[in-house]
C-alpha cells in the first residue's frame, strides 16, 4: 500500500499562556509539534504498512522550522518526507491549502490511502481533508478511529459520530481523517531513529508544483479573516472561600438552580 | 534527535544550579559532570552543535533517575526527560559505554539486568509458587531484581498473602516491565512494545489488583503505562500499600519485634514518584519497631545508588550507597529497613561493618509467624 | 446589496438522525429567517432522505419559504459521498447565495466537500452569523481552544458557506400558519458509491457528556481510583455527568472516553464543577462555554480559579463527603434536602 | 577529545600518580562543563553554540596533601591551576580561561569537627554549603549563612568570593563567620591561620585568603562559627513612599538594633520582580524585615521598628509578605523566575557609607539608564551595617546584540559605566560576589597605588603566576 499522511506542525497547546492584561496569547517559547490528530494518522498509517507492506509518505506544508519535527515522523516509521514550502503559499486558507496539497500529492504519483488528522489544534476547522478529497476526486470519510483492510481494494473504517460509532466500507483510493488517539505522543523506536538518520527531507516548492500564484496563498484564499479578538475577556471573577461547608452549600444551591430550570 | 520537550527542559536546566545538593551521584563522586545542570548543559551544547561523544553519553548514564532534582525544582523542570532522550541518542549513535551495553543486551536477551538466563527466572518463579493458578483476584508482580537478588523477599510476601488468605497468582515467566529498559534506552517504541506484551499477560490473569513488589515497576505501571497506551485492567498497588491495608483490616496481626536503633530508607520511587511514605511506616509501627529518622527522609530521601547503576558502574554505585549509609550512621542507626528489593541488595552489599539491612516484608512475615 | 443576490435564497441543509430531522437544523432555519429579515431573499430548506416528505411542513413552520425535497430509498442512510455530490448539484442548479449546515460530524464532513466542488469558501463551526447590507455574511468562530474569536468573510465567491455549532442559535418557535413551497426533486442513483455504511453502534457516551447540563469533573488531584469512584457515586446519585481532566486520565483514575479538554470532549453544561483540576489551558479550552463554573482545589493559586465563578480552596474530599452526607440518603438524592440547602 | 602529546601524557601520568586514575580526566564531557559558570558571558558563549574555554586536565584531589602535590607539579611545569567549587559564581572566577589544570574541590567534602563547646564547625572546602548547614542542623545549630546559592555553592567558593547570606545584617558575611582556615600555598606548603577569636599578632592572615579567589593559594579546610537556632524569627513588611525615605528609616533602625533581614527595594524592582514572585501589587519602595532571638527581646525590637517605620510614614503590610518572601527567597533564582538568556543582565552590587549611599544609587542608575536606553535598572539594599549598606543593582537588556563579540563588548561597557559611577561617588566595585574575570580590569582603578600590596603578595606567594590567571586583577 502506498499511504500518504498529511501533517501540520502546530504550536504545543500546553505551552500556550494567556496574558490576561493584554488579552493576547503568549506565543513565545512555544514548542512546535506534530498536530496530535495527524500524529495518530501517522501511527495508523505505519501500522497499516507494517501489516500490509508498502510505504508511508509524509507531506507537510509549512516553513523550514517544520523540518526538525518531520524527522520524528521518519523515526516513527515514515519512509519518505516531503516539506512543501514556498513564500507564495503563505496565508493560505483551507481551500488554498488543499489546492497545494492536492498538487503535491498528484506530483508524488499513485497512492492507495491518504490520511489526515480530523482537525488541527490551532485552526480547528477540519476542512482541509474533505476539500482535498474532492480536488483529488476520491471518497472521504472523517473522524476515523480504526481502519482495517476489508477486501482487496476496500477498507473497513470505524467512525466516531455524536452518539456512537459507524462501521463503513470504503473503496480505495480514498482519503480519511483520523481522530486524536489516546496516546498523543509520538514514540519513535531505536531502529526507527537509526533509520531516520538516512531518510532525507525532500523539499517541494512552487517551482515543482507549478500552481498559478493567484490560486494559492493569501491570493488563492476564498475566505478572509476580517477581525480577530480575544474571547478571554468574557472572563469570570472568582469568588473564593476556604470554608468547605459554605462551598458545598453553594454547590448544592447551584445544582438545584439548574434543576429548576430543567423542570 | 531531541524532542521539543527535552530541548526545553535541557535549556532551562543548563544554567540552573539549584538542585545539585540533592543529586546523589554528584555528591558521591564530587564531579561537576555528575550534576543535573552539567547534564543539561551537555545536552544543550549538543543541540547547538558541540561534540557529543562517548564520554558525554557516559555522563548521561551516571544518573540514578531518582527524581530528587525533579522533586526539588520550583518551576517543575525534569532533568530525567532529557537524560532519557540523551540515552536514546547514545544508543542510536552507538555511543553507549561498554558496561551499559552489556546490561542493555542482558535485558533484551534475558529480561533481567543481571545476565541471568530467563530459564533461571522461570525456575525461581516455579519454586516460589509451585501450584500457580491461571487467574486470581490478586496478581503478584515480583520484578527481576527480587527474583535474582532477593527471592526471600518475594517469598515473605507470598507467606503474608497466605496468612491473610489472599487469592493470588503470579505470571509463569515474568517478562520485564520496561522500567529498566526505559531507563537504559529511553522511552522508545521497543520499551512500549514490551510493556504492551506484559500488560496482555497480566490482564489474562483477570486480577482486580496487581500487587507490585518492586517500586520501580509499580511506578511504570501506574505512571507510564497509561501514557504508552497499555491498559492494565486491574488496579496497581505497591506491595507496601497493599500489605499496610491488610494490617489495617486486621487480616494480618503482627507480634512485636524487638529491633533497636533502626531507621527506614525511603525508596525513591515509592516516596517521590508514588507519594507513599506512610504505609511502610505503618507496617513498621505495627511490629512495634521505633525508628530513628534520617535527616533526608520521605520525599527528600537520598537514593541508594540503584541496582541498575550499580550493575554498569559499580564504583560509582558503591560511593553513592556509602553516602546513604553515612546518613544512617549519623542518625545513630544500626539497622536500615527498606521496602524495595533493589535498595535492599545495594545497601546490603555496601553495609559498613556491624550494620545490617532488613526488608520490611521479611520482618513482617516473621512478626506474623507467616 | 449586491444585485445578484436579490431574489436569491439562504439555504439550510437539513440533517436527519434515524430519519428524524435534527434539532440543529431547526436552529439554523431560525437563524436563516433572522438573517433574511428585511432583505429581499427567501429561506430554503434542503431535505434529503427516504420517506421524509412529512417533515416539509415542520420545516416551513420553522421558517423555510421553500423546501427542496429529495426522497429516495437510496438516500435512506446518510452517505457523505452521495449526499455531498447531490447537494453540490442542487446548489449549482438553484444558486442560493448562502448555504448553512450544522457543525455535526456529518455536517463538517459534507460541507467542505460541497464547498470544494463549488470552489467557494467555507467557515467551520461558527457561533455567530450576521448579514450586512451588502449581502456579506460575517461569520464568527472561535479558534485556539476558544481563546480567540475570528470574524471571517467570503468576499469573492458564492455561495457563502458556513457550518454552525449546534445549540448556539435559539430554537425558533414553530408557526404552522406559515406557508411555503415544496419542490420535489427527482433523484437518479449514479451506481454504487465508494463508501457504504454497514452498521451503527450507539454508545451515547460522548453525546451525553457534551450535552450534559451539570458535570462534575475530577483531575489529577483526586489522587486515586477510589476517589474517582466516590465522585462517580455522588454524581450518579445527583444525576450529573462525570468528566475527567487529562491529568486524571493519564494517572489512570478515569477513562479517556470522559476526558474533557482540547484533546478530549468539549462541553457546555449550565454548571461545571471541577474537583482537583489545576486548570491547564488545554482543559479550559474544553469548558470555556460552560455556564457557572465552580472549582475546588487545595492550591489557592491554581489557574482553574481564574476561569471559575466560584472557588473553594480546600481538599475536594471535604466537599464530596459533605455533599454525600447532607444530600444523600441510602446513596440516593433527597430532593427535600436540596431544597433545605437552598433555603439556607 | 583526549589531548594527545608527549608532554601532555607525561604530566597526565604524574597527576594520576597523585590522585589516582579515576580522579584525573581529559574527557570531552568534563572539559565542556567546566567552561560555563554563572557568569553571563560564559553562558551567552555556550548559548550561541560556541565552544566554552577548556582546561587540559580535570583533577579532583581527595586531601590537602594531594592539593599540595598537584600545585608542586603545576609549579614545576608552569601550568595554570584554576580551582572550581560549585561553579555558581557570577563573576567568571572559576572558568579555566588559561587552560592547564582545573582543580574540582568537591571530592574534599568531609566534615572534620563540630565543636559544641566553642560553637564552631570545621569542614573541607569542597563541601556544598547546604550539606554543612545540614550537619549543623542535625545537632540543632545553624551557620546562619543563607545565600541564594546555598544549595549549589561550596564552602570554598563562598570564602573565595567573600559571599554574604540573607541574614548577614545580624550574623555577618562569610568573612565574619569564618574563624580560621587551612591553605595550601602555590609552592605546596600547607599553612594554618590562627584559630582564636581575635589577636594582635600582626595583620589577619585569614582575611588575606578570604576573597583571594584562588590567586594566592587553595583553601582546603575552614572553621566557622555556629549559632543556636533563634527562639523566634518574625517578619514584617513595609511600603515606603520612595527609596530615600526607606534608606533614612533603615539607617535609623541600624543605629538601634540588628535585624537579621532588612531588604529595601526600589520602585522598579517592587513593581517587577517582587510583584512577580510574591504577588504584591503596590507602587513605592517595598521593604521586608526579619528580627530574631529570644522572644522577649524580639517583642521589644518589633516595637522599636514599628515606631521608626511609623515615623517615616511607611505603610505597615504586616507579617504575611515577609513570610512569603522568605519562603520564596530561592524561587527567585529558578528558571522562568530569573533573568535568563537571551536577555543580557548583570548584578552590580556595591557598598557605601550612609553619607554616600543615595548618591551612589542615583549615579549608577543614571549611568546605566541614560547611556543605554534599552537597558532597565533595578535595585535593592539588603545588607546593612552601622555605618553604611550594600546596594544590589541589576541591569537587564531584553534584546542584546546577536553577534557574541559585540555582546561581550556591550556587556563590558555597561559594567564599566555602572561601576565607574559607583567608584566616583564613594562606592566599591563589589560587595559580595567577588571580582573574577568580570571586574578584573577595574581592580587597579579602585585601589590605585594600594594595588601593589596585592601584587607583592601575589609575586611573593606565586612567583610563576600559575594560580587562577587573569582573575582579581592579578
Amino acid at each position: 500500500m502506498r499511504l500518504i499522511v498529511c501533517i501540520k506542525i502546530v504550536p504545543e497547546f500546553q505551552d500556550m499562556r494567556f496574558d490576561r492584561e493584554t488579552n493576547t496569547l503568549i506565543r513565545e517559547n512555544v514548542r512546535q509539534v506534530i498536530n496530535p490528530a495527524d500524529n495518530t494518522a501517522l501511527e495508523i498509517a505505519v501500522n497499516l504498512k507494517n501489516k500490509w507492506g508498502g510505504k508511508v509518505c509524509v507531506v507537510s506544508m509549512g516553513t523550514e522550522k517544520a523540518g526538525s519535527v518531520l524527522h520524528y515522523a521518519a523515526a516513527c516509521g515514515a519512509d519518505e518526507l516531503y516539506l512543501i514550502s514556498d513564500k507564495k503559499f503563505a496565508g493560505s486558507d483551507t481551500y488554498a491549502t488543499a489546492t497545494v496539497l492536492a498538487a503535491a500529492i498528484k506530483h508524488l504519483g499513485d497512492y492507495d490511502l491518504i490520511l489526515c488528522g480530523r482537525r488541527a489544534m490551532d485552526g480547528e476547522t477540519g476542512q482541509v481533508g474533505p476539500e482535498l478529497s474532492v480536488m483529488l476526486d476520491v471518497p472521504c470519510l472523517t473522524n476515523i478511529v480504526d481502519i482495517q483492510k476489508h477486501r482487496d481494494d476496500t477498507m473497513l473504517c470505524t467512525r466516531l459520530v455524536e452518539d456512537g460509532f459507524e462501521e463503513t466500507e470504503l473503496t480505495l483510493p480514498a482519503l480519511i481523517t483520523v481522530c486524536e488517539g489516546k496516546n498523543l505522543t509520538c514514540v519513535p523506536s531505536i531502529s526507527g531513529l537509526r533509520r531516520a538518520k538516512n531518510i532525507p527531507l525532500n523539499r517541494l516548492s512552487n517551482a515543482e508544483l507549478k500552481l498559478d500564484p493567484a490560486s494559492v496563498g493569501l491570493k488563492g484564499s476564498l475566505t478572509r479573516v476580517k477581525r480577530v479578538y480575544s474571547y478571554f475577556g468574557a472572563g469570570r471573577k472568582c469568588i473564593k472561600t476556604t470554608d468547605p461547608v459554605k462551598g458545598s452549600m453553594t454547590i448544592a444551591q447551584e445544582i438545584l438552580r439548574c434543576r429548576q430550570h430543567e423542570t | 534527535m531531541y524532542s521539543e520537550m527535552a530541548k526545553k527542559h535541557a535549556d532551562a536546566c543548563r544554567f540552573c544550579w539549584m538542585c545539585r545538593y540533592l543529586c546523589p551521584v554528584g555528591l558521591a563522586t564530587g564531579k561537576e559532570v555528575n550534576t543535573p545542570r552539567a547534564r543539561g548543559l551537555l545536552v544543550s551544547l549538543d543541540i547547538r552543535g558541540q561534540e557529543f561523544d562517548e564520554s558525554c553519553a557516559e555522563a548521561m548514564y551516571e544518573c540514578c533517575l531518582c527524581g530528587a532534582c525533579t522533586h526539588d525544582c520550583v518551576t517543575g523542570y525534569e532533568p530525567p526527560i532529557f537524560i532519557r532522550e540523551a540515552r536514546t541518542k547514545a544508543v542510536v549513535n552507538e555511543l553507549v559505554p561498554a558496561g551499559v551495553q552489556t546490561v542493555i543486551d542482558s535485558v533484551l536477551n534475558n529480561g533481567n539486568i543481571f545476565s541471568r538466563a530467563s530459564s533461571d527466572i522461570k525456575e525461581q518463579l516455579d519454586r516460589l509458587v509451585p501450584d500457580r493458578k491461571e487467574t486470581a483476584e490478586v496478581l503478584f508482580y515480583i520484578g527481576g531484581t527480587a527474583l535474582v537478588k532477593a527471592p526471600h523477599i518475594a517469598e515473605a510476601v507470598i507467606r503474608l498473602f497466605k496468612c491473610a488468605g489472599i487469592d493470588y497468582t503470579i505470571l509463569a515467566d515474568e517478562p520485564q516491565s520496561g522500567t529498566e529498559l526505559g531507563d537504559l534506552i529511553g522511552y522508545v517504541q521497543e520499551v512500549v512494545d514490551s510493556a504492551k506484551q506484559l500488560a496482555e499477560q497480566i490482564n489474562a490473569t483477570k486480577a482486580d489488583k496487581i500487587v507490585v513488589l518492586d517500586p520501580s515497576c509499580a511506578r511504570v505501571f501506574k505512571q507510564e503505562y497509561p501514557r504508552w497506551g497499555c491498559d492494565l485492567k486491574g488496579e496497581v498497588l505497591t506491595a507496601t500499600a497493599f500489605i499496610a491495608q491488610l494490617i489495617r483490616e486486621k487480616r494480618l496481626l503482627p507480634d512485636k519485634l524487638s529491633i533497636a536503633n533502626a531507621t527506614f530508607h525511603d525508596p525513591c520511587k515509592l516516596a517521590r514518584d508514588l507519594d507513599e511514605v506512610l504505609p511502610a511506616r505503618e507496617i513498621i509501627a505495627a511490629m512495634g519497631i521505633e525508628i530513628k529518622e534520617m535527616f533526608l527522609n520521605k520525599k527528600m530521601s537520598k537514593c541508594c545508588g540503584t541496582e541498575l547503576l550499580s550493575q554498569y558502574s559499580p564504583v560509582t554505585g558503591r560511593l553513592i550507597a556509602q553516602r546513604r549509609w553515612d546518613d544512617a550512621v549519623r542518625c545513630g542507626a544500626e539497622v536500615m529497613i527498606t521496602a524495595c528489593p533493589g535498595c535492599y541488595d545495594v545497601l546490603k552489599s555496601n553495609a559498613p561493618e556491624g550494620k545490617t539491612v532488613e526488608d520490611l516484608f521479611v520482618l513482617l512475615a516473621e512478626a506474623c509467624k507467616a | 446589496m449586491r444585485p445578484e443576490i436579490a431574489q436569491k435564497e439562504i439555504w439550510v441543509i437539513c440533517e436527519t438522525n434515524d430519519g428524524i430531522v435534527a434539532s440543529a437544523s431547526y436552529e439554523l432555519l431560525g437563524k436563516a429567517c433572522e438573517l433574511a429579515r428585511g432583505k429581499d431573499c427567501k429561506v430554503g430548506a434542503v431535505l434529503l432522505g427516504y420517506q421524509i416528505s412529512g417533515y416539509a411542513k415542520d420545516l416551513i413552520a420553522a421558517g423555510a419559504d421553500v423546501v427542496y425535497l429529495v426522497d429516495h430509498s437510496e438516500l435512506d442512510e446518510y452517505n457523505d459521498y452521495v449526499y455531498s455530490r447531490l447537494i453540490s448539484d442542487l446548489v449549482k442548479t438553484h444558486r442560493p447565495f448562502i448555504v448553512l449546515m450544522a457543525a455535526t460530524v456529518h455536517g463538517r464532513a459534507i460541507a467542505p466537500q460541497v464547498a470544494a466542488a463549488l470552489k467557494t469558501g467555507l467557515t467551520a463551526d461558527c457561533t455567530g452569523l450576521t448579514l450586512d447590507d451588502n449581502g456579506q455574511l460575517v461569520q464568527t468562530r472561535p479558534a485556539f481552544g476558544e481563546n480567540l474569536m475570528a470574524e471571517v468573510i467570503c468576499p469573492a465567491t458564492l455561495p457563502q458557506m458556513a457550518t454552525v455549532r449546534p445549540k448556539t442559535m435559539p430554537m425558533p418557535s414553530m408557526d404552522y400558519n406559515r406557508t411555503g413551497e415544496i419542490i420535489f426533486i427527482p433523484y437518479k442513483p449514479k451506481g454504487p458509491a465508494p463508501l457504504r455504511l454497514l452498521s451503527k453502534k450507539k454508545t451515547g457516551s460522548e453525546f451525553s457528556l457534551s450535552d450534559a447540563e451539570i458535570i462534575i469533573a475530577g483531575g489529577a488531584g483526586i489522587g486515586s481510583r477510589e476517589g474517582f469512584e466516590k465522585l462517580k457515586e455522588l454524581a450518579n446519585a445527583i444525576g450529573c455527568s462525570v468528566g475527567a481532566s487529562r491529568g486524571a486520565v493519564n494517572a489512570q483514575y478515569a477513562d479517556y472516553s470522559i476526558q474533557i479538554g482540547q484533546t478530549g470532549i468539549t462541553v457546555r453544561p449550565k454548571l461545571y464543577i471541577a474537583l482537583g483540576i489545576s486548570g491547564a489551558i488545554q482543559h479550559i479550552a474544553g469548558i470555556k462555554a460552560s455556564g457557572y463554573v465552580i472549582a475546588v482545589n487545595t492550591d489557592p493559586n491554581a489557574s482553574i480559579f481564574d476561569y471559575a465563578d466560584y472557588g473553594i480552596v480546600c481538599d475536594y474530599r471535604e466537599v464530596l463527603d459533605y455533599l454525600a452526607s447532607e444530600l444523600l440518603s441510602n446513596g440516593r438524592l433527597e430532593t427535600s434536602r436540596l431544597d433545605q440547602a437552598f433555603k439556607q | 577529545m583526549k589531548t594527545k602529546g608527549l608532554m601532555t601524557d607525561i604530566i597526565l601520568s604524574e597527576l594520576e600518580d597523585v590522585v589516582g586514575y579515576e580522579n584525573v580526566s581529559t574527557k570531552t564531557s568534563e572539559r565542556l562543563v567546566y567552561g560555563v559558570d554563572y557568569f553571563w558571558i560564559s553562558r551567552m558563549w555556550a548559548d550561541r553554540g560556541l565552544t566554552p574555554p577548556r582546561a587540559d586536565y580535570i583533577v579532583r584531589p581527595g586531601s590537602t596533601e594531594e592539593v599540595a602535590a598537584i600545585l608542586k607539579i603545576a609549579n614545576y611545569y608552569r601550568i595554570p591551576v584554576q580551582v572550581w567549587g560549585g561553579g555558581s559564581g557570577s563573576q567568571g572566577g572559576a572558568i579555566p580561561v588559561a587552560g592547564g589544570i582545573l582543580m574540582d574541590m568537591k571530592r574534599m567534602n568531609r566534615l572534620i569537627e563540630l565543636d559544641e563547646e566553642s560553637m564552631t564547625i570545621t569542614c573541607e572546602t569542597g563541601m556544598i554549603h547546604q550539606q554543612l548547614e545540614w550537619h549543623a542542623n542535625e545537632k540543632g545549630y545553624s551557620l546562619m549563612h543563607y545565600p541564594s546559592c546555598l544549595t549549589c555553592c561550596t564552602v570554598g567558593g563562598a570564602l573565595a568570593h567573600r559571599g554574604a547570606g540573607i541574614l548577614s545584617t545580624k550574623y555577618g558575611k562569610i568573612d565574619d563567620m569564618c574563624v580560621s582556615m587551612e591553605v595550601v600555598l602555590p609552592n605546596g606548603d600547607i599553612i594554618n591561620t590562627l584559630p582564636v577569636p581575635r589577636h594582635a599578632a600582626g595583620p589577619d592572615l585569614t582575611q588575606i585568603f578570604i576573597g583571594s579567589e584562588g590567586t594566592l593559594g587553595v583553601m582546603t579546610k575552614a572553621t566557622f562559627k555556629i549559632f543556636e537556632m533563634p527562639e523566634v524569627r518574625k517578619f514584617r513588611a513595609f511600603l515606603f513612599k520612595d527609596m530615600s525615605t526607606g534608606l533614612a528609616a533603615c539607617r535609623d533602625i541600624m543605629q538601634k538594633l540588628k535585624p537579621s533581614i532588612m531588604r529595601l527595594y526600589d520602585e522598579a524592582e517592587t513593581v517587577s520582580i517582587i510583584k512577580k514572585v510574591i504577588g504584591i501589587d503596590k507602587k513605592g519602595a517595598f521593604m521586608n524585615l526579619a528580627y530574631e532571638g529570644p522572644a522577649e527581646v524580639v517583642k521589644i525590637e518589633e516595637r522599636i521598628i514599628l515606631d521608626i517605620c511609623a515615623k517615616y510614614e511607611a505603610e505597615d503590610l504586616g507579617s504575611e509578605w515577609g513570610e512569603k518572601w522568605y519562603k520564596n527567597r530561592i524561587t527567585f533564582f529558578y528558571p522562568d523566575h530569573i533573568m535568563d538568556l537571551p536577555q543580557m543582565f548583570g548584578t552590580m552590587d556595591t557598598a557605601a557609607t550612609y553619607a554616600n549611599l543615595e548618591k551612589v544609587y542615583w549615579a549608577m542608575k543614571h549611568a546605566v539608564e541614560d547611556n543605554f536606553p534599552d537597558v532597565r535598572f533595578i535595585a535593592h539594599c539588603s545588607h546593612w551595617y552601622e555605618w553604611g549598606a550594600m546596594i544590589y543593582d541589576r541591569f537587564i537588556m531584553d534584546n542584546p546584540p546577536d553577534d557574541p563579540e559585540e555582546a561581550i563588548r556591550l556587556h563590558n561597557r555597561i559594567w564599566n559605566a555602572g561601576v565607574r559611577a559607583a567608584l566616583a561617588n564613594g562606592g566599591v566595585i563589589n560587595h559580595h560576589h567577588g571580582v573574577g574575570l568580570k571586574l578584573s580590569r577595574l581592580m587597579k582603578e579602585q585601589y590605585g597605588p594600594a594595588m601593589q600590596v596585592f601584587e607583592a603578595l601575589k609575586k611573593g606567594l606565586d612567583p610563576h603566576g600559575i594560580m587562577n590567571p587573569y582573575k582579581l586583577g592579578l
